[in-house]
């Protein structure tokens, strides 16, 4: 983890989203996919905590050159000011930060989800996952068709790819779990990676459990420090053995965590404040522990 | 020429190597950080606060930015004091920057059996005893809420164990100074001022609130009005009394701010998340503005608050 | 076609054309600002507090700024009840806005006496006994800082007259639930919740108090998650009470953060300082705001805080 | 009192100063000398209160051309952030705040006392007392030559014109109240106007009083507000029979004061905190009252 200076190149509109350029020699040699870097919002501001945003791109180019992309979406104070950058700023930057998708080993076909800006990770995990010559295939979904990220990129990088969006602006209509389990079937996917909102992630990590699919997922929980420090961006996590289970970070221990293991109702759902798991959920593991994620 | 100015400071016999300590839940046990940061230029460390359980902590959302501030509401999660001396224990032992272990519980025979567990611990030259988080499940378990039970759990430990005891205290209270003054009657060695604030945020779109947990501690910039006020009211009270003073500090003159207010020492919390390197720039800059100062240390801060209006005007006003 | 929200609020009997006045001390009574802004988008005015004798109030400097907020001391200047009733009663009777006179004073005695000569003035809707003001002399003066105490004045002054009377509570206190609720037993017809906090800010070049007082009230969006904590707190507990938040209020999201909290009106205090226009913007965007979320009114806000997680998530979390 | 948003004509520095000009018709139209403007930060930073300068200039070109020119001084957080205002940013402003200078009626021989950036004011005053055909003479003052603002400017609008610089950079050694005593005497001065550092305006004004010149200052005080509504901005100010003080707000009562009625060291020196005025501080009606200033 280093924490840079960084020059913007560049900041540019991709669709609804905003891509970022940093001059992050240091960083990007170091960064992997999955890893999240933390920008600093100026001093003086009333804003104090830095944001967290996914490595879209680390180009290693040697000495001085490598850069590094994210991208987002402008929601909020610290995205709005972000959006507001120019080439030449200098941005204060934390990273790479997290644990980055793990290599799929032995398995060899791959399929990769992605939801809205959480595409962008996954665009750098397709290229080095392509370059260990694995099989890799892309469903990309989005609320609509400006939100769909990079979809040429997309197209460059996945041997075959699917698009959906909710109102049906572009590819099929409906939600990427709508196509997860023809796709999956199509491609014989043996691993699945994926990014995006949370809901969708449990979704698509429920479904792969059910099928014994190793599932990682990128998470997104509010972050003070991203640095292992305060234990704000914590997510329920189940015991390898499948009995019991404890908070672990998102910027740590995650944000790429086993999907089989998160248990999702306790983190997102209604049962948020009970604290005992409900029937049968210690008594059997889970079912992908058997083939567990080479780690 | 000027001399440089010393930064080590003494807390009646507590000893560090400058007056910047990272505050209790905001820096790990320093082992999260040895990889990130230089941990040398660190005065101590104030370890998480470490329950006698495992303590899983509270629902997300944990945390919810406020101006200046944040909200958190973390409840406390450590893996308890037995795997914290496991893991730690070692960590701590080779760190070389002193150390204090933070102690919470939910009742006094809780702090008395942590307070077993880590007195014999190496490099740990002093407990806090966390008796302010406003994160717990009942108000009531809120020991600096009330002098007497705060001076009930503050006795419990020092009667254990003679590594001396820091009684950290919480604004959210009538009359902090009876408070204070009870800790130390019981036996604190020290205060450390000041605990979160119990605040609560909403968020107006789903009408929730933006804690997991409903409220939560305030921290940050936001506070450190009423931590130097705090640090202020309990010094003239306590001149003897060594107090640490925390809250909002994240530049040298904040922690210059507390220490001129009474403080002997300063922690930094929140800043550490913005600014890995807070503590030890902090450190670095106290050092700078005595030397530019022409002071020799940081006794020349504390408690020196100039309540008399007969000392020089600011330079704006000279003209 | 979405029908645009009523924004009237009715305080069990204490009407005001919306929910958004301007707070104590932080508008004059409404005569200086009635050349620099149009009052008639204002849901009403509280006057700067009012005290029996004239009160020059305290040295200068009576202002410092910290992180999102401020802190002063001004210390009640004001011309006293007799010169407020000659100057500022005939304004208040044309003025065709609400108006809550502010009393406060150092004594059960004085309060009675201002309430006397304040209840009979046209165009006083309610008095808001400001018993939490941190700028007196002594702290024991701040009657709100104990339960007995604070039931007291109430007390005698809701016997002195029939114009309700809410009583205006500071956050810093153990318990802030239990001084509310012996306001309410002692007569208060609602509660004005915070005033400032204590706090206390040094000029680290002149180790000077920032504020000729010392120490002085901590203001604006920097309490605002405390406000907000002490609104629910109180609310949980009274919710037949009609409750003004009060604290950090610069916008018409944070108005309604309070509101959903359980207040049934809020007031804008620091923010008229640097936005003159705040009030009036801060109702007129309630307005807004509820006809986007196709509400009906204020109440469709009022304690609406969603304390079960099963409402819908946030957009971002829906993808 | 307007509240407009003022388009940034011109940000430049002038010595030591910045001074920045304003597209402000509508305020400028109003604008009398003594007078101030109260510039927002902009939303979102730390600090919330907006900024009090005075007014430097206001040039009533009619229609939508006024302008607006206040000078300052690059101090703490709002002015450094003034100080990087561009062209055609636009700032927050309310204005014209308090109460100007006097006229000086049938006097006729006016001396202007400046110091550091107090001066700006003074050459707006200047001319208006030259457009109605007074005399003007001036002194003004710096800690060294780089704070002795526009000289040329002091120049063009004094009839005679002394400088004082703290370390003798430029013009005599010394303070304007060094200068004082002769100056008076030479051009018979009748009346004094004075804008500067506080301690500075009072030892003009007990001079001032010891001759029984009328003497007004523009005083600086704390400011939240500049609108008479906080009571933070006081200076405390003797009654005009004499008997008795009353803080009066520099804001709306000010900042133009008579200096003969400041009680200063209550305001200044070490007496503040005490409640009751020194021996014979009630008894005596101050000298100028028997020559009230005009008002
Ligand atoms: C590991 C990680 C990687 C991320 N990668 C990206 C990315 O590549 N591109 C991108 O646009 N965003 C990403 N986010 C989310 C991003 O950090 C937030 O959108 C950003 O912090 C919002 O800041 P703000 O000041 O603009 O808005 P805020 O006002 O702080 O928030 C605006 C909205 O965003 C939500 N939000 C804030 N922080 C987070 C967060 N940490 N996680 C999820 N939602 C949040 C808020 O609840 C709110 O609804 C990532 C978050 C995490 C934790
Ligand atoms: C009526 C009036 C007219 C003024 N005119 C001018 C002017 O023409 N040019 C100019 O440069 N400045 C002027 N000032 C002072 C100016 O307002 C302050 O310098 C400015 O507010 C400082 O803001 P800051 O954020 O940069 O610094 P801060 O950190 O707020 O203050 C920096 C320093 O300036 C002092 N200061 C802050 N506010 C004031 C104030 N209101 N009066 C005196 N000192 C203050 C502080 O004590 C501190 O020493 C005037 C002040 C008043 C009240
Ligand atoms: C995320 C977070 C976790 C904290 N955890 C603890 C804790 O475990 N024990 C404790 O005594 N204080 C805890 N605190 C309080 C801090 O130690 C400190 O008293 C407070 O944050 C004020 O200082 P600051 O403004 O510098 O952050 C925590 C604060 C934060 C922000
Ligand atoms: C300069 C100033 C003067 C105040 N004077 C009074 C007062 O006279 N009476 C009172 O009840 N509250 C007074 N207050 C407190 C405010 O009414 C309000 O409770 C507090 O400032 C919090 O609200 P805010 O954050 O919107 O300012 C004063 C506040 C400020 C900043
Ligand atoms: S964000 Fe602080 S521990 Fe993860
Ligand atoms: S600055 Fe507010 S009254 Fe003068």
């Amino acid at each position: 983890m280093i924490r840079a200076r960084c020059e913007v190149l560049s900041n540019r509109r991709t669709g609804r989203y905003h891509s970022l350029t940093l001059v992050a020699p240091e960083i990007a040699e170091d960064a992997k996919p999955g890893q999240f870097i933390e920008v600093g919002v100026p001093e003086g501001r009333d804003i104090l905590l830095r944001r967290p945003f996914s490595i879209h791109q680390a180009s290693r180019r040697g000495g001085w050159a490598g850069t590094l992309e994210i991208v987002f979406d402008a929601l909020g104070p610290g995205t709005a000011w972000l959006a507001e950058a120019r080439s030449h700023d200098v941005l204060d930057v934390v990273g790479p930060l997290g644990r980055p998708f793990n290599d799929p080993g032995d398995l060899s076909t791959c399929l990769l989800v992605g939801g809205g800006y959480g595409a962008a990770p996954l665009y750098f995990l397709a290229e080095e996952l392509r370059a260990k010559d694995k099989a890799v295939h892309m469903i990309v979904g989005a609320r609509t068709a400006e939100r769909v990220f990079k979809p040429l990129e997309g197209k460059r990088l996945a041997s075959s790819l699917v698009f959906t969006t909710d109102d049906g602006t572009m590819g099929e209509l409906g939600r990427v779990t709508d196509a997860l389990p023809s796709v999956i079937k199509r491609t014989g996917a043996q691993v699945v990676y994926a990014c995006g909102p949370n809901p969708m992630l449990r979704a698509v990590g429920e479904y792969c459990r059910d099928l014994e699919i190793p599932c990682q997922v990128a998470v997104e929980e509010l972050m003070a420090c991203g640095l292992g420090i305060c234990w704000t961006c914590v997510v329920p996590f189940i015991a390898l053995d499948g009995r019991g289970w404890w908070n672990v970070r998102a910027c740590v221990e995650g944000p790429v965590l086993n999907a089989a293991r998160i248990w999702w109702d306790r983190w997102l759902g209604a049962s948020a404040d009970d604290q005992t798991p409900p029937e049968g959920f210690t008594a059997a593991p889970e079912p992908q522990l058997a083939k567990p994620w080479p780690r | 020429m000027m001399t440089e100015a010393r930064l080590d400071v003494d807390l009646n016999g507590v000893r560090f190597p400058n007056p910047v300590l990272a505050a209790s839940g905001c820096f790990g046990s320093g082992r999260e950080m040895a990889g990130v940061i230089d941990l040398a230029g660190l005065g101590g460390i104030v370890t998480k606060s470490v329950t006698w359980a495992p303590t899983r902590g509270l629902s997300t959302p944990r945390m919810a930015e406020t101006p200046s501030g944040m909200l958190n509401a973390i409840g406390l999660q450590n893996p308890g004091v037995e795997e914290f001396r496991a893991k730690d224990g070692p960590f701590i032992e080779s760190l070389g920057v002193p150390v204090v272990v933070s102690v919470a519980g939910t009742s006094v025979e809780e702090y008395s059996q942590v307070t077993l567990r880590v007195r014999d611990l190496p490099g740990v030259v002093a407990i806090e005893a966390n008796i302010s988080c406003p994160n717990v499940e009942r108000r009531n378990q809120v020991f600096a809420c009330h002098a007497d039970q705060a001076a009930e759990v503050i006795g419990a430990m020092t009667r254990l164990t003679t590594v001396p005891v820091f009684a950290k205290l919480t604004a959210d209270v009538t009359n902090i100074v009876g408070v204070a003054q009870a800790c130390v009657r019981a036996g604190a060695h020290g205060l450390s001022l000041i605990n979160t604030l119990l605040g609560m945020a909403i968020d107006v779109e789903t009408f929730r609130p933006r804690l997991g947990a409903v409220t939560g501690g305030l921290s940050g910039p936001a506070i450190r009005p009423v931590a130097v006020r705090c640090v202020y009211q309990v010094a003239q009270a306590l001149p003897e009394t060594p107090i640490i003073g925390i809250g909002g500090v994240t530049r040298a003159e904040d922690a210059v701010e507390l220490m001129v207010a009474g403080a002997w020492a300063v922690q930094v919390g929140t800043a550490n998340f913005f600014n890995p390197g807070a503590v030890a720039e902090v450190a670095a800059g106290i050092g700078e503005f005595l030397t530019r100062k022409g002071l020799a240390g940081p006794t020349d801060l504390r408690g020196k608050v100039q309540l008399r209006r007969n000392v020089p005007e600011p330079a704006h006003r000279r003209g």
